[in-house]
């Protein structure tokens, strides 16, 4: 099990039929589709990119402002803007598929249908890698639930991205429910190949001079090292849950430690989201103090560290 | 807009830090020129303040001057920067603390900064024979950098400067001293004209070189709304440079749009990335009222 | 409606038939029964205590370690260690009432009857103004599912304290639900005077050296300024319910500004949680800032805040 | 244990930052004397570090001497303590950051101290004719101050003092210079003998003035436990001197406690706040074993 430690740690996950080279990859909507950091960091470091969600058509986002920094945390209210699946296949494919790193499309809709369109559109196209389906999103054809929040909603659009695409199929699940594991489980059950949590929490902040929401959607969505808590306990139960799939934590992510606490807690990758804002070569930063944390404690593989939580 | 400029994310020290009154502050860092490409006028830097995460988030602040150097011992080329802040949050209360010898990360340069007269530059800005600078409070940020430029240009420059009262008319010694003819006024009339500075400006507009005057602006909302209108309404040139706040200055969090002027095709809005494609923008790109 | 900005203003908040001299309380379990605060500052100045939370009978709580720091909160598991409600009331609800403050009791059981005799009790005792229930603690009798997570359970409880006490019964609602808008309505269904949310959010933390959790008992609440956003936004969420009951703002509150962003999104009143412990006089500091915000504004009266949230 | 304390929470004026290697350093912050009681051996304050929400609890630190003073001009009376800390994490890292001038916001003084011998106090610790310190690595924080006080009272001091390394093993010099014959260990050898403190401890044992000896330890926890359990064997009274995470340090929070010894008649666990019952306890008083 213990290597020497001169070696170097083997970093390679599988999450279901994909191999990343590392566990970290950057999370949706903080890192743009990518290529927006190619001057800041080496793409090819990194374990994959989450591109921003993508739609069937562009969506301008909602009116300004969009975001507010909260303790520890920032609020965002973006409204999903994104070029639209097919610019994202033509115009920024063909460019990221020159870097060797896996490019997972995270995608959403209004409709089960939409969602099946996307994964569909992502089917024909080359260099996707997997496809993240972000359930955070209102089913505006049932009064406007998310989708995320019921099991049964859940599955079903699960089921639909699952019969539109042979991707593997990623769930990325809401933090915003009495208890995730029955959810976690639906999204298995509708053939989810892996399961990555958490989206943001719902949160709002109030400007008290003008007595307005800081955001003009007034609620946004909590990220940031503030949720990195909720986050862990999140993973820690669906692990436990023992679902049988790949997890992949994400929440406030700023460094190895943070990582490696998901990863002690079941997650098998992490993405690492708010904190490229702040540093754009956090995700870098965090793999190698992976490395380095493996190294220290002459473990030779991350896929061992998976899970390994001590309990009392 | 010349030459390809590399962002980069360092530490840069401290070699001054000076309350200037007002709240306000002005601060000088150094790195060395290898690291680091140099900024022009109206861009900005992420500023990292604190050392936890709160605060979280990086802080805009514009490049208010440059100056490349050497230093003595080693022979090595320099960079320095200034800053010119107000407190006005937690961020900037940490940059006022900030201590000469301390190291400070910042992210830049970063944006489209202000056009600056050129033979290349579009024809308006090709041989201006007056660049009008307006001013609302820490707004005068990034201009003294521009007028360094313009006054390398040959350009004569005239500043309206306002604040809601003297002591935020920072720099004017500065201002004085560079030769830049300073028009002022102060809401509560402690220095220069009672009022909007908007008011001198509408006043002294119809005498000013018709077609060969350039406006530059920077200041609260209603400030920059009033001088696009007044610019619009005298066909002269405007750029303003924007504040909204930002996630991450990377053109990636989408969080920093302001609408543009021109919706798409289909009437929907089109949003602009104020760190990105701003934060300098023409006065009609963008549209202002929507934008609190 | 203004006053002249040299009026003191009125504080005076009415929650239920409970008055309070000012909004500004402390929150349970983060202010002990309050003589412990004596010599930090006058208790006479509080809008109200609410003590640490009373079970029937006492408890030692749970194993340490019970809490561990967050960016920008912390994690607590003290497993509601109490001296019981005889001990309240015979040792320090006299004390308790040589000032002229409100004492709120917490309460809480493991089943039903529980809450009831704990509220029993405190009917009896002189000097308690307002019963408040936590709701987020296990139903040991229905697999220990937290009776503030599902709203039958919830009702009855709260029905059972109701029938149990004449004094004014506050629900301190879980957040750690899909929707806390039907539970609300559930509290008040069951007779709840008045609401009090948000209780702490579930979280969890690891030590990466010992890969133990740095709780003892593995998740615990979260608490301090990382959670206000999901506060405000749940107090946002139940006031535009209209449910007709007054709400008491808690979670993450250390400055006026924070409070007031609660007052303005519909509460009556806050609580000062974690924000206790890095200033002792923080409720007070607080309410002064409360009063220095109004005199600026020209509001003579804070309750003429509450629910004035403008939206876009 | 005489006259009452009041614990007040205020911005104290540091006077003095060094850097003592291993990670050390040792801190003077200054008040007026009118507006803080004077802490005693043993007890410690909550220091408010950084100016955000994270760090967003205060750090539990001892206070490792005391000196009252007169301000030379304006002739008022002060308070100056001192703390000696190790950086292990972001709260420390800005303690080590702390500049003269700055303030920095204490609570305390805080918890039961030592007992210093006294003729009121009970009976083993009224005549002492030695005095036993057992210090690991930063866990000598309290005891510059208990050695003071024990040295006030003539009471003969011998300090064993353990690391990890040679730097662990912090104010040598003093120690030294004040006359407390020192027995030192290292793990890696580099400073005294090889090993843990508590083997020339045990060694040391037999010949200590039997029933005359009082033993304080602090340090970390099987370093506790093993002294417990000498102590225990040999009859000698130990007080220890106890770390855990503490929320308020107010009593208030219940997050800082440890297993009573004894369990309360119905076997269930009883829990003493340390930093109320504590920072010091009796040996025999406290469940080492559950604590971890
Ligand atoms: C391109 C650009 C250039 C700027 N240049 C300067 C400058 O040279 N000097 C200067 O003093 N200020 C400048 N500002 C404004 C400066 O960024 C804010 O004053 C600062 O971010 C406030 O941070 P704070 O923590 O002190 O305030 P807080 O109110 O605590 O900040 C809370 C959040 O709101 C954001 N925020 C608050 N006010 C503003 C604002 N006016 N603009 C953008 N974000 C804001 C903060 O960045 C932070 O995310 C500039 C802003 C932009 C966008
Ligand atoms: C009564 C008492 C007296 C102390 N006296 C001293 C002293 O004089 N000098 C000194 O250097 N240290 C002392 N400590 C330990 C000191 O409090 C911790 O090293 C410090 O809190 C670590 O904070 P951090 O932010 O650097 O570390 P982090 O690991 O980032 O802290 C995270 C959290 O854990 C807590 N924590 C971490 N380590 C400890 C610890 N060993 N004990 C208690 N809480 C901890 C922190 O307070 C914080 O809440 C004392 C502890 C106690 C309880
Ligand atoms: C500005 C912003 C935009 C985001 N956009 C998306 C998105 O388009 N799709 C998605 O699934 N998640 C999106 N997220 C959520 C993140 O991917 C991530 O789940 C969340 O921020 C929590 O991680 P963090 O705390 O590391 O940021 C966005 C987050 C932020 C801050
Ligand atoms: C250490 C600790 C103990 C608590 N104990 C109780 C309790 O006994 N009963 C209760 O209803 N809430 C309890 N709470 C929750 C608080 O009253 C409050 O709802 C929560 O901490 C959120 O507010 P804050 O962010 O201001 O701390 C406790 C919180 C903490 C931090
Ligand atoms: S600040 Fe993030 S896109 Fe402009
Ligand atoms: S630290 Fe809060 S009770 Fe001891």
């Amino acid at each position: 099990m213990a290597s020497s430690s001169s070696n170097r740690p083997d970093l390679a996950v599988q999450i279901g039929s994909l191999r990343l080279k590392n566990p970290v990859l950057t999370a949706s909507g903080t890192f743009g589709y990518g290529l927006e950091f190619a001057e800041q960091l080496d793409l090819n470091r990194l374990g994959g990119i989450c591109v921003k969600g993508l739609s069937l058509n562009p969506r301008p986002g909602n009116q300004p402002p969009r975001i507010m920094e909260t303790p520890a945390g920032m609020l965002n209210a973006i409204g999903l803007q994104n070029v639209g699946v097919s610019c994202f296949v033509s115009e920024y494919l063909p460019r990221l598929r020159e870097y060797d790193t896996a490019v997972i499309a995270n995608i959403f809709g209004e409709t089960v249908e939409e969602y099946a369109a996307v994964a569909a559109a992502l089917e024909r196209a080359d260099g996707v890698a997997a496809v993240e389906i972000n359930v955070s999103c209102p089913n505006v054809s049932k009064g406007g639930i998310a989708f995320g929040n019921d099991p049964v909603m859940l599955k079903t659009v699960v089921q639909a991205v699952r019969k539109a695409t042979s991707l593997p199929v990623i769930t990325k699940m809401t933090p915003n429910v009495t208890d995730i594991v029955p959810l976690a489980r639906a999204a298995v059950e509708g053939g989810s190949d892996a399961l990555s949590l958490i989206n943001t929490l719902l949160g709002m902040s109030v400007d008290i001079e003008t007595r307005t929401p800081h955001l003009r959607n007034v609620v946004g969505g909590l990220s940031g090292p503030a949720i990195r808590p909720v986050a862990l306990r999140m993973v820690h139960q669906v692990y436990r849950a023992g679902l049988g799939v790949p997890l992949i934590g994400i929440g406030g992510i700023s460094t190895a430690e943070d990582a490696i606490q998901f990863l002690i807690c079941g997650a098998d990758a992490v993405q690492v989201g708010t904190a490229n804002y702040i540093e754009p070569d956090a995700a870098l930063k965090v793999c190698e103090g992976i490395s380095e944390f493996l190294v220290r404690q002459g473990i030779g593989s991350v896929a061992e560290l998976t899970g390994t939580l001590k309990l009392p | 807009m010349t030459g390809k400029t590399i962002m980069t994310s360092q530490f840069w020290i401290v070699r001054e830090n000076r309350l200037l009154g007002g709240d306000c502050g002005r601060l000088l860092v150094e790195t060395s020129a290898e690291s680091a490409s140099p900024p022009r006028p109206g861009q900005f830097y992420m500023v990292r303040l604190g050392h936890g995460a709160d605060p979280l988030l990086r802080r805009p602040i514009s490049v208010s001057g440059v100056r490349m150097g050497i230093n003595k011992p080693g022979g090595s080329s320099m960079i320095r920067i200034s800053f010119l802040y107000k407190v006005v949050g937690k961020g900037t209360a940490i940059m006022a603390r900030l201590q000469p010898g301390e190291h400070v990360d910042c992210l830049g340069p970063i944006g489209q900064g202000f056009t600056v007269p050129d033979p290349s530059a579009p024809p308006r800005y090709r041989r201006p024979k007056l660049a009008v600078i307006v001013a609302g409070g820490i707004g005068v940020a990034p201009f003294p950098m521009l007028i360094e430029a313009l006054k390398r240009r040959e350009v004569p420059v005239r500043l309206y400067f306002g604040g809601r009262r003297s002591e935020d008319l920072i720099e004017m010694g500065t201002f004085i001293s560079r030769g830049v003819e300073t028009i002022t006024a102060t809401e509560d009339g402690s220095h220069g004209e009672q009022g909007f500075v908007t008011v001198p400006l509408v006043r002294d507009i119809p005498d000013l070189p018709a077609g060969k005057t350039v406006v530059y602006a920077c200041g609260p909302n209603p400030m920059m709304t009033a001088v696009v209108e007044i610019c619009r309404e005298h066909d002269l040139p405007v750029e303003i440079s924007l504040e909204t706040r930002m996630g991450c200055g990377l053109g990636v969090c989408l969080g920093c749009v302001v609408p543009a002027a021109k919706p798409a095709p289909d009437g929907r809005a089109v949003y602009s990335r104020v760190c990105t494609e701003g934060p300098v923008f023409n006065g009609e790109e963008v549209d202002l009222g929507l934008f609190q």
